[in-house]
């Protein structure tokens, strides 16, 4: 059941220990930093994150990390020149990854919320990020088996809801907010806005409300943190 | 030997920059193109209007214009190397699903992309120097490898120690099995094919000074121009 | 038998509006359905405003309204039977991938799908007669039955020939194992779980008079109002 | 590389007989009959047709099916009350019949566009479409191993495109188009507008030019012939 919550703190605070959590964004665009700041205050602890990076500076995902709330990172691209707090985890042996080719990822999260079990695809094979995976030659080509990643948790952010709860959101800010929607049982979005419903185009809506169970407004133009 | 002589295009190396412009130069008007992270990046300068070329950035846009600068830095548009990036006239936003499906799904024609290594059959290593104490970190590497109807590889010949990176088999590890058609060096450019490597043309050397570099046999075209 | 005398909730057998209405007030408030072609189709009638319950149409959106009349009619405006409907404030296009995936992912709530026969393990039997010379079609009834969190099933309890349609085994090519959660029929509502057969409410039947024509073993619901 | 052409006739001339050609459309929403209509004048044949359905009345793929043009329908549902062409190469044994659940058909034409070389799905598992087909337990359920279908040609309508291709829809006309584009080695639209690029919101673009080959404006409103 949709609902609207007033503040990021009561919208994640039903994440539970243990829980397996997406987090959307690509770099910057599209990240849900405050619901990510709430999971932080919320205590919420041995977490998996499915993100396609593993924090940044000092802020959001790479304080989870920091804090040693993440057990797991399942992500594409753990390295960046700013993500020494993941860096120092993983050294130490801290934290588990599982590194996954960026369109695997996107695929395995879009599989879970289409109710597929599992697909071939020829990226990775070959590769170390295979060794050991079941293979197969269809379509001419050989084919790595994957499978799909499912979520308890989605934290995303949106540019506006309607009260239905659909979706449209900005730019490249889009990216894996809506496969992320459809692979979680539960969903919490961040938005700039809430609008009526019926003032969003029916033709334009990119996530349906069928997908959303807790919507939060987070003032603010939705590049400012970004910029 | 008329052949090598033929194809000696410059009495110097090329620069990064007279390599992009070559690259350019090369992809087909119309064409839908993804540039990687770094070197690649740079093809996007010498892309002419009249060669109609739709660039795609694998988290989710087609369309892409230039770096932004000044006012049109915005936050939500960002390109897959996180730099900031403005929208042509025609673009596309769509999610990260449907952006890898361009991708995996064969739809573009080309895309470019740096290499440690290429093999004489096209394997592709770029993403990890297999060092024991390295991060991992792939991104969308393996599924562009994989996925366009051509990857372009450009990179310098020799490694800073003077090792070719054009390989009879890769020993860094692998992104992708037999995908790379051209490579584009600074001191030739190679066209893999299931006969062999064939030299296109060379920049600054014979055909005979590189393949005393290049531990793998070597062919001159025959065709000019191709 | 109390028990029995509980459960009898109507002297006479449901019509086909009763039952549509029975349906309609089981579903809760809030859910994302799927209304089969035929008989299902007659629950959106009694679903009231209060429930803000959303229609699925599989043939690509959410929010569809009641169906079309006069102005109202347009061609690219038809629901899963090809009836020209309306669309609701707040409905949503998509294309026929996407909306597949809604239910093959079990995203929506309730699926209602009329049925040859049902079996006391669930399974269902709605899209072909089996005969030699039938021409099959499935359309979408498969994924609806698999995909759906609860799948109900609305059919009269006994062919024209008098013959059950809740079966041990169904004799009739299935459309899904194990998939159907509850039968509501003019007779009676069934209840399918884990632990077999549990009749919630009959009509006009007492329930031991329901299982002689039923050759599945019955159980009366304890709960009243289940 | 895209091409905006005069006439239908044009448009489908490089159809070449033993094609297998996806055609849009869900009942007439969507349907692209005047293409439908120039593929019959065409005169190819020996064809493998995709579509949801396997014609209707006495029009567009139903009179294909008439003059014997195709080899293979591969749908969902082919028996309706007024698709007596089918019915009667179906019982003459003059056409053979793929029968796939309208889900499986709409993600294996997906897995095509998307460089998926087969996926495991419910749908279908213990039944006679099942039959044959490698089953894996799965994600807790019994699934069946799908393959891709892919095309040389598709067939769609869409609302309005712009000079880059680019396309939107109309309501439940969507239904097959943006997934047969991305499937087919050549995609062939009908629109009702051309536009200049950029008059089409960047944000609300359903398929990018990037799958469409050709384009042909037919006049009149979408609905004007399904109505």
């Amino acid at each position: 059941m949709l609902q609207f919550i007033d503040t990021v703190g009561e919208a994640v605070a039903g994440i539970r220990d243990g829980s397996t959590v997406m987090i959307g964004g690509f770099g910057n665009a599209g990240q849900p930093f405050e619901l990510i700041d709430a999971l932080l205050d919320s205590g919420a602890t041995d977490l998996t994150v499915v993100n396609n990076n593993a924090g940044q500076g000092d802020q959001g995902l790479a304080l989870l990390i920091k804090e040693g709330r993440v057990r797991k990172m399942i992500c594409s691209f753990p390295r960046q020149s700013d993500s020494w707090h993941f860096d120092e985890k993983y050294r130490a042996g801290k934290i588990e990854l599982e590194l996954v080719p960026q369109g695997n990822l996107a695929e395995r999260i879009r599989a879970a919320g289409a109710g597929i079990g599992g697909f071939f695809t020829p990226t990775g094979y070959g590769t170390m990020l295979a060794e050991g995976k079941e293979t197969r030659f269809l379509d001419g080509k050989w084919q790595v088996f994957e499978t799909p990643i499912h979520a308890d948790v989605a934290l995303i952010k949106a540019l506006t809801a309607d009260r239905k709860g659909n979706l449209v959101y900005r730019k490249t800010a889009r990216n894996f907010g809506p496969i992320m929607a459809a692979a979680a049982k539960h969903t919490i979005v961040q938005v700039s806005e809430i609008v009526p419903t019926g003032a969003l185009d029916p033709e334009n809506i990119v996530t349906p409300g069928i997908y959303v169970n807790s919507i939060v407004r987070v003032a603010g133009t939705p590049a400012e943190r970004a910029a | 030997m008329s052949t090598e002589i033929s194809i000696q295009r410059s009495v110097k190396p090329l620069g990064k920059d007279e390599l992009a412009a070559l690259v350019a130069r090369d992809i087909a008007p119309g064409s839908f193109v993804n540039l990687g992270i770094g070197q690649p990046t740079l093809v996007s300068n010498y892309l002419t209007e009249e060669q109609n070329i739709t660039l795609h950035t694998e988290n989710g846009m087609l369309g892409m214009g230039p770096e932004a600068v000044g006012e049109q830095i915005d936050g939500d548009l960002i390109n897959a190397g996180k730099i900031p990036v403005t929208e042509l006239p025609g673009a596309s936003y769509f999610h990260h699903a449907d952006s890898f499906a361009i991708m995996r799904g064969g739809h573009l024609d080309i895309c470019v992309l740096g290499a440690f290594q290429v093999s004489a059959t096209g394997d592709l290593a770029n993403w990890h120097t297999g060092a024991p104490d390295a991060i991992p970190a792939v991104g969308g590497a393996m599924d562009l490898a994989t996925g366009a109807k051509d990857v372009f590889v450009m990179m310098t010949l020799l490694t800073r120690d003077g090792t070719s990176k054009l390989v009879e088999a890769c020993t860094y590890p692998l992104t992708g099995v037999g995908c790379v058609t051209r490579v584009y060096t600074d001191k030739a450019v190679f066209l893999i094919g299931p006969d062999g490597v064939t030299v296109r043309e060379t920049f600054g050397i014979t055909l005979e000074e590189l393949q005393q570099l290049v531990p793998v046999p070597l062919k001159a075209t025959s065709a000019v121009g191709v």
